[in-house]
C-alpha cells in the first residue's frame, strides 16, 4: 500500500510559483524584440499559479486546487489562441511584429 | 403757509423752473422767476428776522431717516442764530440773481445758471436750517456740488473743470472730517440731533476714548473734526488751496458763494456747534491760531497778486481767519457780526469787480487796467466804499465789527488776546495795503489800455448798479442795523452759548482809549504808504523784482503750497494708483491666484500626457508597482 | 399660507417661458422680434406676480411667509422649501425690476441668436429667484451654482473679443470657492441632520467647528461679492460681457454673495461670525482702499466701474460684519441702491458702446455739446455712485460707516476714508468724457432717443427718491435686522 | 432530478447561452446577409433573458453554493440587460457604416454578456475566474473585429496583453487564497477569515486579486491600457467596454470585499483609498489637454470610478448605496454621451476631436443641449443628475469620517469641470464648423435624448430610485 511518505513542504512550491510568476512578468517588462515573446510570457504566468494550486489541493486533501487547474489550462489555451489571431491581424496591418510598432495610440 | 417754509421752498421752486426753462432755453423766464422768488424770500426772511419771537422752534417737514431707535426729520430749526443767517443768504443771493441778469447777459444758455444758483440757494437755507447734523451734512454737499457745478459752468474751459473738481474734493476731505464727528457723535451720545447732543454735552466732558493706544478727551476730539470740517468748507489754511482756483468761475458766482455763504458755512458751523466747543479749550485756541495764521497768510499773499478777483478771494480767505480767531476767544456773536458785515462788503466788492471785468470785457489782470475813475465813476464810488468798510475806517461797518473783536480781544488780557490784537492789526495794516494797492492799480494809476478800447468804455446798466447800491447801503449803515446782534445778549437766547455770561460791547470799552484807535492809524498810514510809493516812487518795480526778488516770489507762488500739495498728492496718487493695478492686482492677485494655480495644473496636464508613452511593457510596469506598493503596504500595518 | 402658490409660480413662470421660446421657429428677423415680445410679456407678468407678493405681505410678523414645502429627497429631508421675509422680498423685487429693463433693452444690443438670449435670460431670471425665496440650504445651493451656467452663456456668447476667457474664468472661479460651501452645507446637515435654513437657525453647532463652517461658506461668497483678494474675475467679467449681462452681474448677482451672507453666515454661525468680524471688516476696508485706488488707474470706462462696484460691496461687508443694526440696515441699503446706480451706469455706457463700439475714456469727448440729455442724467447717478446726501448712495454709506465706527473706531476711520476716494475716479470720468474739448477727437455722437431716456430717466429718479424717503426700504427691513441682531 | 429542481436561478444566463449557441449557428448560414434580423433576434435573447429574471428566486444559492442570487444580483442584472439591450439597439447604423457588420459582433457580444451576469452572481473563486475570463475574451475579440484598422488592432493587442496579465495576477491572488484557506468558497473562505484574520497570505491574496479586479475598473495605477483601448477600439465597442464592465466589475468587487473578506477591512481601505484619490488625480488632470473625445470620456471614466471608490472606501452600507447609486447615474449619461459620439458624422468620416463639433448649438440645436445637459450632469453642476451622486458619495465620505476623501473629490470635480465645459464652449461659443450630415441616425437621436431627459428631471425621481437601493441592497 502506497505509505504516505513525509509530503514535501508545500512553501517550497509556493516559492516555485512565485519565481516563475516574476520570471514571467520579467518576460513581459525586459523584452523589447517580439510580441510572441510577451504571449508566451502570460502563458507562463498561468502555469505558474497551477503549480501553485495543485501543490495546495494535495496539501489541503481536496480536489478543488485541481479542478480549478483544469480550468486554467482550458483558458490558458483559449487566452493563446485569441492572443495569436490577434497577433496575426496586427502583423497583417502592421507588418511587423516588434513591440516599438505598437506605440501609435498614444497622449 | 408757514413763512419759513416759504422761504426754503421759493429758491428751490426758482431753481427747478429755470431748469425746465433750460429744456425750452427761454433764458428771459428764468431770470426773472429766480430773481423775484428769491427778492420775496429775502422780504420774507427779513420779516422773520424782525420778529423772531413768533416764528422761534422747529417745524417738522417730514420723517427723513430711522434706523436703531434714531428719527432725523427734514426740519426747520429757526432760532436767531438761523434767522440772521436766513438774511445774509438770501439778500447777498437776490442781489447777486440781479446782478448776474445784466453781468450774463450775452451767455444764451444762461437759464442752467439761474438754476444753480437758486439751487445752491436752497442748499444753503438747508444746511443753515438743520436740527440734526445729518440733514445740515445734506446741505454741507449740496452747497459742496452746487459750487462743484458752479465753479464749473464754463465747462469749455479745462481750467474751469479742474478747479471744479478741486473745489469738490477738498471740500470732500473736509467733509471725510465731518462725517468722522457725526460717527463719534452718534457713538457716544447715541443721537444726532442737536437738542439731545448739545444738552447732555455736559456729562459726558471727562470721558476719554483710547484710540491706537493714545488717550484721547472725547469733546476734544469730536471737536477737532468738526473743525476739519469748518477748515474745508471756509478755505482755512490747509485747505484753502481750492479758493483761488475757484474764481474760474463767473464772477457773481464768487459774490455769492466765495463771500457770502458757503465760506462762512464753517463760521456757522462753528457757531452753531459752540455748545460743544466751549467744553474743549484745547480745540478754541486751535481754532484761534490757525484764523490768526490764515488772516496773515491770505492778506501776505494777497498783496501781489495780479489777478482782481484772487486778491479779494484771499481778502475774504483772511477775513474768514478773523471770525475764526473771534470764536476761538469764544466771542461767537462778534464773530457772527462780523460775518454779517463782511458779507455785505465782500459781496459789494466782488460785484464792484464784476463790473470792472464786465465792462472790460473779461479782462481780470489788473495791471492791465488804470485810469477808470475817468470812466466808471459810479463803480468807482461802490468799490471806494466797500474797500473803506473792508479796511475797518470808522464811519462804515467794518470798522464796528473788526476792531470791536480786536478790542475786546485786548479786554480779556489772556495770552491769546494780546496776541490776536497784535496779529489782527498787523493783518488789518496788509489788508488795507492790498486793498489800496488794488484800488489804485485799476482806478488811479493811469491807464495801459489801449486807448480806443478805453473810450468804449461806459458805465454797467441800472441792473448791475442798484444791487451795487443796496450792498453799499449793508456796508455802511451794517454797523448799526446790526449792532443790537452784538449788544444784548438776550438776542441770541440760547442758540449760541458760552461758558461764562460776557457782555462784549462795555467790556471792549475798558481798554484804553490809545488801543481804540491804534488800528486806525495803522490802516490809514497803510493808505498814505501805498499811495506815495505807487504815486512817486519809481524805482518800486525795481525794488520788488531784485531787492526782495525771493520773498516776492514766495508770495506770488502762494507759499507753495499748490506745488506741494500737488507733489504730494495728485500724481503720487497716480503713481500708487498705478502700481498696485499693474503690479499688485494684475501681476501678484491675478497671476499668481486662479491663473497661476490653473498654469499649474496645465503643466501638471501636460506631463501626465508625456506618462502615458503608448509603450505596453511601460503600462505593465506601471501595473506592476501598484501591486508592489499595495503589496508592501500590508507588511508596514 | 394662501392656497395659491405665489413663489413657485415666480420661479416656474420664466423657466415655462424659456421653454416656449426654445418652440418658436421662423426667420431669423421675426422670430427674435417675436421672441423678445414674449420674453418681455412673461418679465412684466412675473413683475406683477412679485408686486402681488409684495401686495399681501403682512410686514407685521417678522418670519418667513408663503411657505412651500415639499420633500425631495428623504436623507436628511432635503425639500423643495421656499418662503419668503423682507430681506430676500427687497432682492426679489429689485430682481423683478431690472429683468423687464434689460430685456427691453436687448433690442437695441442683442443682434446676433436672440432666440438663445432668452431662453439663457429667462432661465437666469428664474434661477435667481429661486436663489432668493428658498429656505433649504440645498436647494439654495443648487440655485446658487445653476446661475453660473446662464451666466457662463451669456458672457459667452454675446461678449466682447476675449468673452471666452472671461466666461472660463467666470465659471471655474466662481465654481473652485462654491464647491467648498458644498462641503459645509454637508457637515451641518449631517450634524443637525437637517437642511432647512429655519431649523439650522436655532441648532447650535460647537465653536470650533462654526469657524471650519464659517470659512467654508466665507471663501464662496466672498468669490461671489467679491471681496478683495476674489475680486480679479469682475473686471474681465464686465469688460467681456454684453451690457445687459454687464447689468445682471453688477446689479443682481454681486447681491446673491451679500444677501448669502445675511441668509446662512450671519443666523446660523453666530460666534464665527463674531470671531471673523474684525477679520472681514479690515478685508472690506482693504477691498474699498485698493479698488478705489486701481479704479484710478484704468482707462476701460466698464473696468473703471467693475472695480467701483468692488468698493461698493466693500461698504455692504463692511456694514454686515459690524453686526450692529444700522450697519447691517446700511449694507442692505447699499446692496440695493448699487443694484440701480451701478445698473444705471452700465446701462449707459452701453448706450455710448452702441455708437462707438468702444469703451475707452479716450474715444470720447465734450459728450455735453452732442449728447446733453445723457450727460445730465449721467451726471446725477454719478453723483448718487459717490455718495452724495440726497442720494442713494449717501445713505447706504452713512449708515454703514456709523456702524462700523461703532463696532471699532479705527476701521471706521479707514471706511469713512473711500467717501473721498469714490469721488476721485468719478469725477476723473465725469469730466474725461462729459466736459473735455477735444479738436482731434470728431466722432459726433447723436443723443439718447425717448426709450433710452425713459430708462435712465427712471434709474435717477428712483436713486434721488430713495435718497429722500429713504423710510421706504429702512422701515421695510426693520422686523428681519431685529431678528438677526437678537443672536449678537 | 433534484439536480434540475433549482434550475430556475441560472434562468437568464441559460437563456443567453442557449440562445448564443442558436444564433452562432443562424450566423454561419446567413453569412453577413441579412443580418438585421440576426440584430433583431439578439435584442429579442436580451429581452427574454430579463423576462426570465422575474423566474428568479429572491434567495438562493444554487452547485453547493458557488452561484448566489439574491435581491441586489438579480436587479443589477437586470441594469445590465437593459444597458446591453440599449448599446445593441443603438449601434447596427455605427457598424454599417464603419463595415465592421460582421455575425461575431452580437454573439460575441452576447457572450460576453453572460461573463458578466455569471460574474455578479459568483459565490466562489473559481466561477469568478471563467466569467472573468469569458468576458474578457469576448471583448479582446471585439476590440480587434475591425481587421482593417491599424489602431484597431493596436488598440486590441495592448487590451489582450494588460488583460491577460490582470486575469493572471486575479488567479495568483486566487491560488494564494486558496493555499491558506483550502477552499475558494466565499463562505468557507469568511469562515476562515474570521478565526485568524491577520494571515499574510491571505491579505497577500486578497491585495492581489483587488488589483487585477480593479484593472477590470479601470481604476488609476491600472488605467494606463483604458485611453489607448478606448481610442483605438471602434466606437459601439468602447461604449459596451465603458458601461457594462465596469458595473459587473465594482459589483464583484463589492461581494468580495464585502461578504468573505469583511473583517480584513485593515488591509483593503488604505488600498482603496490611494486607488480612489489616484483615479481622482490622473483622470481630471490628464483630460484636459486632450482633444480626442474618446480619449477625453477615457479619462472621465477612470475619475469617475475614483468617485465610485470613494463610497467604496467609506465602508459602511450607507456609502456602498450612495457608490451604485452613482455608477447608475454616471452609465447612463456616459452612455448617452458615447451614442452622441457615434452620432457624430459627417459624409463619410466619423468625428473624433472637439473642433470637430464647433458651433454645433447652430446647426443641431436640440441635440447640442442634451448633449450639454449630460455634460454638465457628469461635471457634478447642480440641477442635474450627476451633482445628486456626487452630493451622495461626499455625504457618505464625511459620515464614515474621511473628510480629506471629500474635499479632494470636490476639488478634483473643479478641475474636471473644465474640461466639459471645454466640449460646451466649443459647442455653444465657438463659430459654427461644417455642417453635420442631415440625417441624424433616429435611434441613437433617441438614446440621447431620453439620458439628457433622465439626468435633467433625476430630481423628481430621485427618491423613489434611492428607497429602491436601500431596498435591494443585501437584504
Amino acid at each position: 500500500m502506497l505509505k504516505m511518505t513525509m509530503p514535501i513542504n508545500p512553501t517550497y512550491f509556493t516559492l516555485l510559483s512565485a519565481l516563475l510568476f516574476s520570471i514571467g512578468m520579467l518576460g513581459i517588462f525586459l523584452n523589447r524584440r517580439s510580441i510572441i515573446i510577451i504571449l508566451m510570457s502570460i502563458e507562463l504566468l498561468l502555469l505558474s499559479v497551477n503549480i501553485n494550486l495543485v501543490a495546495f489541493s494535495a496539501f489541503h486533501q481536496n480536489i478543488t486546487g485541481q479542478i480549478f487547474t483544469m480550468f486554467v489550462l482550458t483558458v490558458a489555451a483559449a487566452e493563446a489562441a485569441i492572443g495569436l489571431a490577434i497577433l496575426v491581424v496586427f502583423f497583417r496591418n502592421k507588418g511587423s511584429i516588434k513591440v516599438e510598432d505598437t506605440q501609435q495610440l498614444k497622449g | 403757509m408757514n413763512l419759513p417754509l416759504l422761504v426754503l421752498i421759493l429758491p428751490l421752486l426758482g431753481s427747478l423752473i429755470s431748469a425746465i426753462c433750460i429744456i425750452g432755453s427761454q433764458n428771459k423766464k428764468a431770470e426773472y422767476i429766480s430773481t423775484i422768488f428769491l427778492f420775496l424770500a429775502a422780504l420774507a426772511s427779513i420779516y422773520i428776522y424782525i420778529n423772531i419771537e413768533t416764528f422761534k422752534g422747529n417745524f417738522i417737514v417730514y420723517n427723513w431717516i430711522n434706523f436703531a431707535q434714531i428719527n432725523l426729520y427734514f426740519s426747520i430749526f429757526l432760532d436767531p442764530l438761523t434767522a440772521i443767517m436766513f438774511c445774509v443768504v438770501t439778500i447777498v443771493s437776490s442781489v447777486v440773481h440781479m446782478f448776474s441778469i445784466g453781468y450774463m447777459h450775452e451767455d444764451k444758455f444762461r437759464a442752467r445758471f439761474f438754476c444753480y444758483l437758486s439751487l445752491f440757494t436752497f442748499a444753503m437755507l438747508v444746511l443753515v436750517s438743520a436740527d440734526n447734523f445729518i440733514q445740515l451734512f445734506l446741505g454741507w454737499e449740496g452747497v459742496g456740488l452746487c459750487s462743484y457745478l458752479l465753479v464749473g459752468y464754463y465747462f469749455h474751459k479745462p481750467s474751469a473743470n479742474n478747479a471744479a473738481i478741486k473745489a469738490f474734493l477738498v471740500n470732500r476731505v473736509g467733509d471725510f472730517g465731518y462725517l468722522i464727528a457725526i460717527a463719534l457723535i452718534y457713538k457716544y451720545f447715541n443721537s444726532l440731533n442737536f437738542q439731545e447732543v448739545f444738552s447732555n454735552t455736559s456729562t459726558i466732558e471727562k470721558k476719554n476714548l483710547l484710540f491706537l493706544g493714545f488717550e484721547f478727551n472725547l469733546i476734544t476730539c469730536i471737536c477737532m473734526f468738526l473743525f476739519m470740517a469748518a477748515v474745508g468748507k471756509s478755505a482755512q489754511i490747509g485747505l484753502h488751496v481750492w479758493l483761488p482756483d475757484a474764481m474760474e468761475g463767473p464772477t457773481p458766482v464768487s459774490a455769492l458763494i466765495h463771500a457770502a455763504t458757503m465760506v462762512t458755512a464753517g463760521v456757522f458751523l462753528v457757531v452753531r456747534c459752540s455748545p460743544i466747543f466751549e467744553y474743549s479749550q484745547f480745540t478754541l485756541n486751535v481754532i484761534t491760531y490757525v484764523g490768526l495764521i490764515t488772516s496773515l497768510f491770505a492778506a501776505s499773499v494777497a498783496l501781489l497778486q495780479n489777478d482782481i478777483k484772487k486778491v479779494i478771494a484771499y481778502s475774504t480767505c483772511s477775513q474768514l481767519g478773523y471770525m475764526f480767531f473771534a470764536c476761538g476767544i469764544s466771542a461767537y456773536s462778534l464773530a457772527m457780526f462780523h460775518l454779517v458785515t463782511h458779507a455785505f462788503f465782500k459781496a459789494l466788492l466782488f460785484l464792484g469787480a464784476g463790473c470792472v471785468i464786465h465792462c472790460l470785457h473779461h479782462e481780470q489782470d489788473c495791471n492791465k487796467m488804470g485810469g477808470l475813475y475817468k470812466k466808471l465813476p459810479v463803480t468807482f464810488a461802490f468799490i471806494i466804499i466797500g474797500s473803506i468798510a473792508l479796511m475797518g475806517i470808522p464811519p462804515f461797518a467794518g470798522y464796528f465789527s473788526k476792531d470791536l473783536i480786536l478790542e475786546y480781544a485786548l479786554s480779556i488780557h489772556s495770552f491769546n488776546g494780546t496776541n490776536i490784537y497784535v496779529l489782527g492789526c498787523l493783518g488789518a495794516f496788509l489788508t488795507s495795503v492790498y486793498s489800496t494797492r488794488l484800488i489804485y492799480l485799476t482806478f488811479l494809476n493811469k491807464t495801459n489800455i489801449k486807448t480806443d478800447i478805453f473810450n468804449k468804455i461806459k458805465e454797467p446798466g441800472f441792473t448791475m448798479l442798484f444791487p451795487l447800491f443796496i450792498l453799499s447801503i449793508g456796508a455802511i449803515a451794517g454797523g448799526y442795523l446790526f449792532y443790537d446782534i452784538v449788544e444784548n445778549n438776550a438776542f441770541w437766547f440760547n442758540s449760541i452759548f458760552t461758558l461764562t455770561e460776557v457782555n462784549y460791547v462795555e467790556e471792549a470799552h475798558h481798554i484804553e482809549k490809545i488801543y481804540k484807535l491804534f488800528p486806525i492809524f495803522l490802516v490809514v498810514l497803510a493808505v498814505i504808504v501805498v499811495l506815495v510809493a505807487y504815486k512817486y516812487v519809481d524805482s518800486l518795480s525795481y525794488l520788488l523784482n531784485y531787492k526782495i526778488k525771493g520773498l516776492v516770489k514766495f508770495l506770488q507762488k502762494k507759499w507753495y503750497f499748490d506745488e506741494i500739495y500737488g507733489f504730494l498728492f495728485v500724481n503720487k496718487l497716480l503713481q500708487l494708483s498705478t502700481f498696485l493695478w499693474t503690479r499688485i492686482d494684475i501681476n501678484l492677485i491675478d497671476l499668481k491666484g486662479p491663473i497661476g494655480v490653473s498654469q499649474n495644473i496645465w503643466k501638471a496636464a501636460a506631463y501626465c500626457r508625456k506618462i502615458q508613452n503608448g509603450k505596453v511593457f511601460s503600462y505593465a510596469i506601471v501595473m506592476f508597482t501598484g501591486i508592489v506598493v499595495f503589496v508592501s503596504l500590508i507588511f508596514f500595518n | 399660507m394662501n392656497s395659491f402658490p405665489i413663489l413657485s409660480a415666480i420661479i416656474i413662470l420664466p423657466l415655462f417661458g424659456a421653454l416656449i421660446s426654445m418652440l418658436i421657429k421662423g426667420s431669423e428677423k421675426d422670430v427674435s422680434k417675436n421672441v423678445r415680445d414674449l420674453a418681455l410679456w412673461i418679465s412684466i407678468v412675473e413683475l406683477g406676480l412679485v408686486t402681488l407678493l409684495c401686495y399681501q405681505f403682512d410686514l407685521s410678523n417678522s418670519n418667513f411667509q408663503n411657505i412651500e414645502k415639499k420633500i425631495l429627497l428623504s436623507k436628511f429631508g432635503i425639500s423643495y422649501f421656499l418662503g419668503v421675509d423682507t430681506l430676500s422680498l427687497v432682492f426679489i423685487l429689485l430682481t423683478s425690476l431690472l429683468f423687464p429693463i434689460c430685456i427691453y433693452y436687448t433690442k437695441f444690443s442683442i443682434r446676433f441668436r436672440s432666440k438663445e438670449f432668452m431662453v439663457c435670460f429667462l432661465a437666469l431670471e428664474a434661477l435667481v429667484m429661486g436663489v432668493f425665496s428658498c429656505l433649504d440650504i440645498v436647494l439654495f445651493y443648487i440655485f446658487f451654482e445653476s446661475l453660473l451656467i446662464p451666466m457662463f452663456l451669456i458672457i459667452g456668447i454675446w461678449g466682447g473679443n476675449r468673452r471666452i476667457f472671461a466666461s472660463y474664468k467666470f465659471f471655474l472661479y466662481t465654481l473652485a470657492g462654491s464647491v467648498f460651501f458644498l462641503i459645509s452645507i454637508i457637515v451641518m446637515a449631517i450634524i443637525a441632520n437637517t437642511t432647512s435654513i429655519v431649523e439650522l437657525d436655532n441648532y447650535y453647532f460647537n465653536t470650533y467647528l462654526q469657524k471650519w463652517l464659517w470659512v467654508g461658506m466665507f471663501l464662496s461668497f466672498a468669490i461671489k461679492v467679491p471681496m478683495w483678494p476674489f475680486h480679479t474675475w469682475l473686471p474681465d467679467a464686465h469688460v467681456e460681457a454684453p451690457t445687459v449681462g454687464s447689468i445682471i452681474l453688477a446689479g443682481i448677482l454681486l447681491k446673491v454673495g451679500g444677501y448669502a451672507f445675511l441668509r446662512l453666515s450671519l443666523p446660523i454661525l453666530p460666534d464665527a461670525t463674531f470671531y471673523f468680524a474684525d477679520f472681514m471688516i479690515i478685508v472690506s476696508i482693504i477691498s474699498i482702499i485698493y479698488t478705489s485706488f486701481v479704479a484710478i488707474a484704468q482707462d476701460d470706462i466698464k473696468k473703471m466701474i467693475a472695480y467701483s462696484s468692488v468698493a461698493h460691496m466693500g461698504y455692504v461687508t463692511a456694514g454686515i460684519f459690524s453686526l450692529t443694526e444700522e450697519g447691517i440696515k446700511g449694507a442692505i441699503f447699499q446692496m440695493v441702491s448699487h443694484g440701480i446706480v451701478s445698473s444705471a451706469l452700465f446701462l449707459s455706457i452701453g448706450f455710448l458702446y452702441e455708437q462707438t463700439k468702444s469703451r475707452e475714456i479716450k474715444t470720447y469727448s465734450f459728450l455735453v455739446k452732442s449728447m446733453p440729455t445723457f450727460s445730465f442724467l449721467f451726471i446725477v447717478i454719478v453723483l448718487s455712485s459717490i455718495g452724495l446726501p440726497g442720494t442713494s448712495g449717501f445713505i447706504g454709506e452713512l449708515l454703514s460707516v456709523l456702524g462700523v465706527y461703532k463696532y471699532n473706531s479705527l476701521f471706521g476711520l479707514l471706511v469713512a476714508t473711500g467717501l473721498i476716494l469714490g469721488a476721485i475716479y468719478m469725477l476723473r470720468l465725469v469730466r474725461e468724457i462729459i466736459f473735455t474739448v477735444d479738436k482731434d477727437k470728431v466722432l459726433v455722437l447723436k443723443d439718447l432717443i425717448l426709450s433710452e431716456r425713459l430708462l435712465l430717466l427712471f434709474f435717477a429718479i428712483t436713486t434721488l427718491l430713495l435718497g429722500i424717503f429713504p423710510n421706504l426700504l429702512l422701515n421695510f427691513i426693520d422686523g428681519y435686522t431685529f431678528k438677526l441682531i437678537a443672536n449678537f | 432530478m433534484i439536480y434540475f429542481s433549482n434550475l430556475n436561478s441560472i434562468l437568464p444566463e441559460l437563456v443567453i447561452f442557449i440562445s448564443g449557441m442558436i444564433l452562432l449557428m443562424y450566423g454561419a448560414f446567413i453569412k453577413n446577409k441579412n443580418l438585421s434580423n440576426l440584430n433583431i433576434l439578439t435584442l429579442l435573447t436580451i429581452f427574454l433573458a430579463s423576462i426570465s429574471l422575474l423566474f428568479v428566486p429572491d434567495k438562493s444559492n444554487i452547485a453547493n453554493s458557488t452561484f448566489v442570487n439574491n435581491l441586489l444580483t438579480k436587479y443589477i442584472k437586470l441594469f445590465i440587460l437593459i444597458l446591453a439591450f440599449l448599446v445593441i439597439y443603438i449601434s447596427p447604423n455605427y457598424l454599417k457604416r464603419n463595415q465592421i457588420y460582421f455575425f461575431e459582433y452580437p454573439i460575441l457580444l452576447l457572450f460576453s454578456l453572460l461573463g458578466m451576469l455569471v460574474m455578479i452572481s459568483a459565490n466562489d473563486l473559481i466561477v469568478l475566474y471563467i466569467s472573468i475570463e469569458l468576458q474578457s475574451l469576448s471583448l479582446y475579440v471585439l476590440v480587434a473585429l475591425r481587421r482593417g484598422s491599424v489602431k484597431g488592432s493596436e488598440a486590441a493587442l495592448k487590451y489582450f496583453i494588460l488583460g491577460s496579465i490582470a486575469s493572471a495576477v486575479i488567479l495568483y491572488g486566487c491560488s494564494m487564497v486558496y493555499s491558506v484557506v483550502g477552499s475558494t468558497n466565499y463562505e468557507i473562505i469568511k469562515q476562515f477569515s474570521d478565526q485568524s484574520y491577520d494571515n499574510l497570505i491571505l491579505s497577500l491574496g486578497l491585495v492581489l486579486i483587488i488589483s487585477g479586479v480593479a484593472f477590470k475598473l479601470s481604476a488609476a495605477p491600472f488605467h494606463m491600457w483604458t485611453p489607448d483601448v478606448y481610442e483605438g477600439s471602434p466606437t459601439s465597442v468602447t461604449t459596451v467596454l465603458i458601461t457594462l464592465p465596469k458595473l459587473a466589475a465594482l459589483v464583484v468587487l463589492v461581494n468580495l470585499l464585502l461578504f468573505p473578506f469583511h473583517n480584513q477591512t485593515f488591509t483593503w481601505v488604505p488600498i482603496i483609498i490611494i486607488i480612489s484619490i489616484l483615479s481622482m488625480a490622473i483622470g481630471s488632470i490628464s483630460a484636459l489637454k486632450q482633444d480626442n473625445l474618446k480619449r477625453l470620456f477615457a479619462f472621465s471614466t477612470i475619475s469617475n470610478i475614483g468617485y465610485v471608490m470613494i463610497g467604496l472606501a467609506s465602508v459602511n452600507d450607507e456609502s456602498i448605496k450612495a457608490s451604485f447609486l452613482y455608477i447608475f447615474i454616471y452609465t447612463l449619461a456616459t452612455l448617452g454621451m458615447f451614442s452622441f459620439i457615434m452620432i457624430l458624422r459627417r459624409e463619410d468620416r466619423q468625428l473624433v476631436t472637439i473642433s470637430d463639433i464647433s458651433g454645433l448649438s447652430r446647426s443641431k440645436p436640440l441635440l447640442a443641449l442634451s448633449v450639454a445637459i449630460l455634460l454638465l450632469s457628469l461635471a457634478g453642476i447642480p440641477p442635474f443628475g450627476g451633482f445628486f451622486g456626487k452630493l451622495f458619495i461626499f455625504t457618505a465620505a464625511i459620515e464614515a469620517g474621511n473628510l480629506y476623501l471629500a474635499i479632494a473629490g470636490v476639488i478634483f470635480s473643479v478641475i474636471s469641470a473644465y474640461y466639459y465645459l471645454k466640449i460646451i464652449k466649443t459647442m455653444y461659443l465657438d463659430e459654427i464648423g461644417e455642417e453635420l450630415n442631415y440625417i441624424l441616425d433616429q435611434k441613437q437621436f433617441f438614446v440621447i435624448i431620453l439620458m439628457a431627459f433622465l439626468m435633467l428631471f433625476f430630481v423628481i425621481y430621485a427618491n423613489t430610485l434611492i428607497s429602491f437601493i436601500n431596498f435591494i441592497y443585501f437584504q
